[in-house]
């Protein structure tokens, strides 16, 4: 963690090196705030910006749904990424929403940051950069995917975890002293909460988180697999989701956010970290991606590579059909 | 979805199951039932679409949202689609789609899929009858 | 230096007399250490997994987590293909089986992890830096004049799932090897064919032709020797061929078999063919005289046609 | 459970589906030991498929095998046969059946290890010519290798042989456990 | 207002003894969006249609759902009947009140309920109806034929009879595939070259054939009545134009090269023909061998030959032409056993050949002028084995399938060896003996009664020993292992999809099965046609095929190809897929479902907010390749693309309208 006034170093001096050789219009980095706990998201466009940029355990925001503003620009831009946000990249790059050659990369590795979605990560170092600004030694190992599975858990953990996240978390605040451990946490923590619950628990489970719902779609906001143009809830003649409030139906929204994005998620939990209301809705798509596991029988991991094949736009002769 | 809130139009409260069924295996099986005189459970609603690739989750989630107290999606057995591949997608989608139903606490067993050819009338009337009785005894939540 | 953990097998200790000695040599030769694992035990070859699947594999686990827990770094290779295919398997069922790995661990009192590989002699034999190493220390060659039938047997290859061999039918490993040394590898059918030597006592009789068709494609084929790399394969091709004879002996002099008459007459001399372990071969072209190696061990006479390859050659002791 | 049943458990703990194989005959074909055995290893997976469980565990095929794995290698199907056949062995031996030279040499060869932690020949072999009444096997060789010293009288005792037993126990009672089960 | 029209049927008593159809009827006066509703006895009727136009006109109705019989029954007449009113024949939804009510249901309350409920689904999809027009497209009176083998050159003689145009394309140097290199076919024995070279005769001199040799198709465009295919021409060196075919320049090259046609058996010069009758009997060059061509040096042909034919600049080019149909016939190769069967000696023994190998040994015109010897020392073989399904029948060598043609070409072979060689022994290994087909268990009995012995079981393993070829095996029906000492192994191989037929019939939009067989649109009832239209298959490419199956298949094909070209303009479905490219993001969710690649992404370049020239992707429909299966759909969380008549919003009012 001492290393984090080094690193904000180099981040600076490479942001302002590629301001200052005009090689991106700005650089997506963060900044402080009046909140010594807290960072904001900051476009730095000069040299001096640069200097404002920080890097520290409180850059819990992540970055790489801010380069879809620009999806149509004809110039580059700048951003510091961690594994989160590289894997955002190239989910991006996937669905082609931005163009790679218009994004330059400031690969940063990352210890794992203040924030609870952050201690379920697997993935810290970057998968893809230009530059990569330090490299991932020292850090919690990362890359393990079949570590992550939660099987190799001790049951204990398993239990506890499942036992602290359950009910009560609704609505609480999400910031959690650093926990930098991942072993303690299972990939799949938020959904593992609710799969031990009974049928009737775990409608009564949602039918709480999606009451107090509000429907400002700020996890659709600042998803970045939602990189739709227009969103399907925002045309109700489409039929598929009237604007009516009601909990059935922020339920039918919050099921299907969830598989619009569910062989795409980069479970970079960010849905979760901006919901204004504290809701757990990172359980719908963790559950996805450990069902597409289950019957794939490998790991699923999206935004390794720009070039993978998502699992509904492909099929195998031999997939499970079990109830079918 | 709001289970606790269904209001059922169907008389004596007899569940209603939606179908999806494909144009041209499962719509043909259950015209084939009707052919052979078949008798099994009014309880069933078909809609028709060219390929179960057709039927999108999401009019799952509307169906149970208004007050499905079951729904169905069928189509050609895998390598027998009328268009080639479309069932394979439609397999992934409703393992998927099952798995994350289940989550949200609705009841697996309100939730069905299965592969019907256009030959397999019986297998139809079977089906229908077999998800008429499971709905049935779950009653309504 | 290249560095094994290495289970020598029952056999070491008794009936492969000149082969634990060439193999000695050998490895000395060609920078290979092979470093015992502390208190084996025997792997349970074959018997143990016949009676208990849970024997079968906690036998072969006790040696290997000793290995693992002394060495975690090395391989562990063996020189027999019994005991091979015994360890080689328990490792593999522990890998991809967390129930096994389990029962194997609760047996054993002691972790293990199957982390390293199981190898045989052929696999060392055959790595690019040892090839290096054997013709460095070559002495002398035969020089084309010996022609070898390359009996691998079965265990040394089967089952390709566990052993990951890739020519299934018709390895080339050992022929490589020996080609190394000069000798001639012969094309010929038998050298994955089982030799029987797992029913040496309990169905002697029935596992008797096994032997025989090894041995007679081999001399068909225009063999001088059967080259093998396992000792107990080579123990029962060896034997077979001296109770064949002695048979044909009994039958020329007109007289019943009787075994316990042996005991006061020579051991049978006649049309046979001698049977070496791979690193027999290597240790002679290594320089290791007929004495040194225990070569009158042999229950089929070697020194003859060993003799007669090296013969012309000025530059080094004759054989024997 | 019935005969039909036991059989199906034999094959589930095998892995092998007895329907899988067409009799094809590239098993027997190939088996070093097809001679002196009774089924082979494609009449075995005939009377799997025909559930015959009686004819498979009373036959000398099973006690016959050699375990080289030949069979399954060649299999157009990928039986594994010998998985069977070890299956059926210890099924054998739970109800008594066996073959009387297979069951001396087993007993006698895990006494041994018990005893000394590692095979001795001279031990193994006399006390198996013994039990199975045939004094005379091998006993050819043996002047030879007594007198090139290629078997002692001696047995090696491996340290850790108190340790060995008592695991081999653990083996045998995990065996027990699983039949229980 | 919908001003939507109702039309309920009795369909006899079929519909009116269980659902009361009255009640029906008023239950849809009721409905919102419906100006009319009325019942009667038949609807499909000449009087009942023209109820219904009456009642359009005089209700000015402009949407229509009749209750009645299942759709797949009546929907055309229904709509044929509305192109005659001023309803577009696409406001129209059936309800299934007769299959799915009162054929399946007794108690008529309850089917009447359900049936109030169908008719109310259909109402509601009937408001979101669009008007649809069917579009058509000109066709090209040109047909393609891939591949000149006997099905190649059987369905380009049928097109061309039949007075189309017919372009037959072949990657070899002459026409005539597989069945050329036999020598006699089953069951009648009569000379494989004697029946197929005449017919390639009559194809070079047909007026509406083009031969193309030396062939490939490079890329296709376009789809069903106009292909776009680029042709790529290989380079031959020879001016075809000219060439007379006199076969100096053959007998002048030095060079020796390993005749792939004689299976390696005897040798050919660099520039030859495939086979002494070839079609076009005009050499080619070739080039990986040819010393001018690869050293520059040589050049002895162009001095030998009389006419100046021989062009060492000569290039590949690439053209395109334009075709109506196409016929694949891409053929089969046998499967390449030495990679596969160690156990065989993986081709380590020269004595150990496989049938078409056979084929050129006891051919008269092959490399023995017909005399059956071993390729290893030239002797006659006493004792020949022939091992059965050699790659065929065998899963775990990726090979699941009977080959169907080995059974009796084995038989074909046993009986050859047996008439040639007097006092052979012919041993043939086999799992199963298949003789479907005319006179073909009789050629088999007569085969085994002129002394073949058929030994049951499959080969394990060949060795040597005392020079011979040792075949090992078990005989099952004696259940003993049993070993043959041969002097010459006949492996009869697996027929396997020709190398590339899966990659060319994908630039045609045709799929291929998990083997690599080209697929059929249906196995019982469509099985010369394609899921790509106007794609058709003839002979081996489909699936392992005998002569006879194969040629019968090929005209099969020219007959479904003929029907086609036989069309000016043929009519399309508009119930097809349609992107709003303004919401469309281009992710190209869709384009991976797309089963007939018609779907692809495409940049659109366009102002847009602050970006004056803004690239972004946005989804393509080709209307031609789009089938309307709306799997696409699916997958698009925009909803930007939507099926024509079964739209999300017409699916979704459907539901709504159960539970309202």
């Amino acid at each position: 963690m001492n290393n984090f006034s080094q690193q904000q170093q180099k981040i600076r001096s490479a942001a302002s090196r590629l301001l200052a050789d005009g090689t991106v219009r700005f650089v997506i980095g963060w900044a402080p705030t009046r909140f010594a706990e807290r960072t904001t998201v900051l476009f730095a466009h000069t040299e001096a910006e640069a200097q404002a940029l920080v890097w520290n355990a409180h850059c819990t925001a992540a970055l790489g749904k801010y380069l879809l503003d620009h999806r149509l620009a004809d110039y580059a831009v700048g951003i510091v990424a961690r594994g989160c946000e590289s894997r955002m990249i190239n989910r991006l790059l996937t669905d082609h929403q931005i163009w790679r050659e218009r994004v330059y990369i400031l690969g940063a590795p990352c210890p794992g940051m203040d924030a609870e979605r952050c201690a379920g990560c697997r993935e810290r170092a970057p998968v893809v950069w230009d530059e990569l600004l330090w490299d991932a030694d020292g850090m919690p190992e990362t890359g393990g995917r079949q570590d992550a599975a939660p099987t190799n858990l001790d049951e204990a953990t398993i239990a506890d975890v499942g036992a602290g996240l359950a009910l009560p978390a609704v609505g609480a605040a999400c910031s959690r002293p650093l926990d930098t451990d991942t072993s303690l946490r299972s990939r799949f923590f938020r959904a593992e909460a609710v799969e031990g619950l009974s049928a009737a628990e775990k409608f009564s489970y949602w039918d709480e988180v999606y009451a107090k719902c509000i429907r400002c779609y700020a996890c659709r906001q600042a998803c970045p697999v939602c990189s739709c143009r227009a969103c399907y809830v925002d045309m109700d003649r489409q039929g598929f989701q009237g604007k009516q409030h009601s909990a059935a139906d922020n339920r039918v929204f919050g099921v299907t956010r969830a598989f619009h994005v569910a062989d795409r998620c980069v479970e970079c939990g960010e849905c979760e970290r901006v919901c204004p209301m504290g809701l757990p809705i990172l359980g719908q798509t963790q559950k996805l991606i450990k069902e597409i596991e289950a019957l794939t029988g490998e790991a699923y991991v999206q935004g390794m590579d720009a070039e993978e094949e998502n699992f509904l736009g492909a099929f195998d002769l031999d997939d499970k059909d079990d109830f079918l | 979805m709001d289970v606790a809130n269904r209001t059922n139009t169907a008389a004596g409260g007899e569940p209603k199951i939606l179908a999806f069924c494909c144009n041209w295996c499962t719509y043909t099986g259950a015209d084939l039932a009707g052919l052979n005189r078949m008798k099994y459970p009014a309880n069933v609603r078909v809609v028709r679409v060219p390929c179960s690739g057709r039927v999108n989750p999401q009019f799952i989630l509307r169906a149970f949202a208004r007050g499905a107290d079951g729904v169905v999606v069928c189509g050609c057995h895998p390598g027998d689609c009328h268009y080639a591949t479309g069932n394979f997608f439609t397999r992934r989608r409703f393992m998927l789609m099952r798995g994350l139903l289940e989550f949200n606490g609705i009841d697996p067993r309100r939730f069905h899929a299965r592969w019907i050819s256009g030959s397999e009338a019986a297998k139809f009337r079977d089906f229908v009858s077999e998800v008429c009785a499971i709905v049935k005894g779950l009653g309504h939540e | 230096m290249i560095r094994y953990a290495y289970f020598p097998g029952c056999a070491s200790e008794s009936t492969a007399l000149s082969t634990t000695l060439a193999n000695e040599f050998v490895f000395g030769r060609i920078g290979v250490d092979l470093i015992e694992i502390k208190d084996w035990n025997c792997c349970g070859a074959t018997s143990a997994h016949v009676l208990s699947e849970a024997l079968g594999l906690a036998l072969p686990a006790r040696a290997l987590a000793r290995a693992e827990a002394d060495w975690p770094e090395l391989d562990v290779v063996t020189g027999c293909a019994s005991c091979y295919a015994r360890l080689k398997l328990t490792n593999h069922r522990v890998r991809q089986d967390g129930g096994t790995r389990y029962m194997v661990e609760k047996i054993l009192g002691r972790p293990y992890a199957a982390k390293r590989e199981v190898l045989n002699f052929l696999d060392v034999l055959s790595r690019d830096d040892v090839k290096a190493n054997i013709e460095e220390a070559l002495m002398r060659t035969f020089r084309g004049k010996l022609r070898v039938a390359c009996y691998y047997g079965c265990l040394n290859i089967r089952p390709c799932e566990v052993t990951g061999a890739k020519d299934r039918e018709n390895p080339v490993a050992m022929d490589e090897i020996a080609r190394l040394a000069g000798a001639v590898p012969v094309d010929w059918g038998y050298k994955t064919e089982c030799c029987g030597a797992a029913h040496q006592n309990d169905a002697a009789l029935e596992a008797r032709p096994l032997a025989g068709r090894i041995l007679h494609n081999a001399k068909e084929c225009g063999a001088d020797v059967l080259l093998t790399a396992c000792p107990m394969c080579q123990m029962n091709l060896e034997m077979r061929q001296a109770e064949y004879i002695r048979k044909n002996r009994d039958k020329a002099v007109g007289r019943q078999t009787f075994p316990l008459l042996d005991v006061v007459l020579p051991p049978p001399a006649g049309k046979t063919i001698p049977v070496l372990s791979i690193t027999e071969l290597l240790a002679i072209a290594m320089g290791a005289g007929g004495e040194r190696l225990r070569m009158d061990a042999h229950h089929v006479p070697v020194g003859r046609v060993i003799a007669d390859a090296l013969r012309d050659d000025a530059e080094t002791e004759v054989f024997l | 459970m019935t005969d039909h049943e036991t059989l199906q458990s034999l094959l589930d703990k095998a892995d092998v589906r007895q329907y899988d194989c067409y009799q094809c005959g590239k098993c027997s074909g190939g088996c070093p030991m097809a001679d002196a055995m009774d089924f082979g290893p494609r009449g075995i997976m005939r009377c799997a498929q025909v559930g015959s469980l009686g004819r498979i565990l009373g036959s000398s095929t099973i006690w016959l095998c050699t375990g080289c794995y030949a069979c399954v290698d060649r299999c157009p199907h990928d039986v594994n046969v010998p998985a069977l056949i070890e299956e059926a062995r210890y099924e054998a031996a739970r109800r008594g059946i066996g073959r009387h030279d297979s069951d001396v040499l087993n007993k006698v060869f895990v006494t041994n290890l018990k005893i000394f932690g590692r095979s001795h020949e001279m031990i193994l072999a006399g006390l198996y010519n013994l039990l199975a009444l045939k004094p005379a096997q091998d006993v050819a060789a043996l002047p030879h290798m007594l007198a090139k010293g290629m078997i002692g009288i001696k047995p090696n005792v491996i340290e850790g042989n108190d340790e060995l037993a008592e695991m081999m126990q653990r083996a045998c009672d995990w065996d027990k456990l699983e039949e229980k089960k | 207002m919908s001003r939507i029209g109702v039309f309920v049927c009795h369909c006899g008593t079929n519909l009116a003894s269980v659902v009361d159809v009255e009640k029906v009827a008023a239950a849809a006066r009721e409905l919102p969006g419906v100006s009319y509703a009325a019942e009667y006895k038949y609807m499909c009727s000449e009087p009942g249609q023209q109820m219904i136009l009456d009642a359009i006109a005089e209700h000015g109705l402009k949407r229509i759902v009749i209750a009645s019989c299942s759709p797949r029954m009546h929907e055309t007449t229904f709509r044929k009947m509305l192109k005659k009113s001023g309803v577009n024949e696409y406001l129209l939804e059936i309800a299934n009140i007769r299959e799915q009510v009162s054929w399946v249901h007794t108690d008529s309350g309850v089917a009447t309920e359900k049936a109030v409920d169908l008719v109310r689904m259909a109402v509601a999809k009937v408001a979101k109806d669009e008007p649809l027009k069917a579009s058509s497209i000109p066709i090209t009176k040109r047909a393609l034929v891939v591949g000149g083998g006997i099905a190649g050159i059987q369905a380009a003689l049928d097109i061309a009879d039949a007075g189309h145009e017919v372009w037959l394309l072949e990657r070899e140097p002459s026409i005539g595939g597989r069945m050329v290199m036999l020598d006699k076919t089953f069951p009648t024995l009569d000379c494989s070259a004697c029946i197929s070279t005449p017919k390639m005769v009559d194809m070079s001199a047909h007026p509406n054939i083009k031969l193309l040799t030396s062939c490939e198709v490079a890329a296709v465009r376009g789809y069903i009545g106009n292909f776009t295919v680029t042709i790529r021409q290989k380079a031959k060196y020879v001016n075809q134009d000219i060439c007379t075919g006199c076969g100096n320049c053959e007998e002048k090259c030095p060079v020796k090269v390993k005749s792939d046609f004689n299976k390696g058996l005897s040798d050919r010069p660099a520039i030859y023909r495939l086979f002494p009758q070839a079609v076009p009997a005009k050499p080619v060059i070739d080039r990986a061998h040819c010393l001018k061509l690869t050293k520059d040096r040589c050049g002895l042909c162009e001095k030998v030959c009389p006419l100046g034919c021989i062009d060492y600049a000569d290039e590949d080019r690439e053209y395109d032409e334009t075709f109506g149909a196409v016929v694949l016939a891409t053929g089969y190769g046998l499967c390449d056993w030495t990679a596969m069967y160690d156990e065989y000696g993986a081709g380590r023994f020269a004595d150990v050949i496989d049938g078409l190998a056979f084929e050129r040994l006891v051919n008269a015109s092959g490399p023995t002028e017909g005399h059956i010897v071993r390729p290893s020392d030239g002797a006659e073989p006493k004792t020949v084995v022939l091992v059965k399904c050699v790659g065929s029948r065998d899963p775990k060598k990726g090979k699941p399938w009977c080959s169907r043609a080995c059974c009796m070409y084995a038989a074909k072979h046993a009986h050859q060896i047996l008439e040639k060689i007097p006092g052979a022994r012919v041993f043939v290994f086999y799992i199963d003996v298949r003789t479907p087909g005319k006179n073909y268990e009789e050629f088999y009995d007569q085969t085994r009664k002129d002394g073949a012995v058929y030994v049951r079981g499959r080969v394990s393993r060949i060795y040597k020993e005392g020079g011979r070829l040792i075949c090992q095996g078990e005989d099952s029906l004696l259940g003993k292992q049993v070993r043959v000492a041969a002097d010459l192994v006949v492996l009869e191989t697996a027929m396997e999809p020709a190398a590339g037929a899966r990659e060319t019939a994908a630039l045609f939009g045709a799929s291929a099965d998990a083997n690599g067989w080209l697929q059929e649109a249906h196995p019982k009832l469509r099985p010369v046609e394609t899921q790509a239209g106007g794609v058709f298959l003839a002979g081996t490419c489909q699936g392992p095929k005998d002569i006879p199956d194969t040629v019968a298949q090929a005209s099969g094909a020219a007959a479904k190809a003929i029907g086609l070209l036989n069309k000016d303009e043929m009519e399309t479905s508009p119930m097809i897929v349609a992107v709003d490219e303004a919401k469309c993001s281009g992710c190209g969710a869709c384009v991976d479902i797309c089963p007939f690649g018609a779907l692809s992404l495409e940049i659109l370049t366009a102002r847009e907010g602050r970006w004056e020239r803004a690239e972004r992707f946005v989804c393509k429909v080709n209307a031609g390749l789009c089938q309307g299966c709306g799997a696409c759909t699916v997958a698009c969380r925009t909803g930007a693309i939507d099926l024509r008549g079964f739209r999300n919003v017409q699916i979704l009012e459907e539901i709504d309208a159960l539970w309202t």
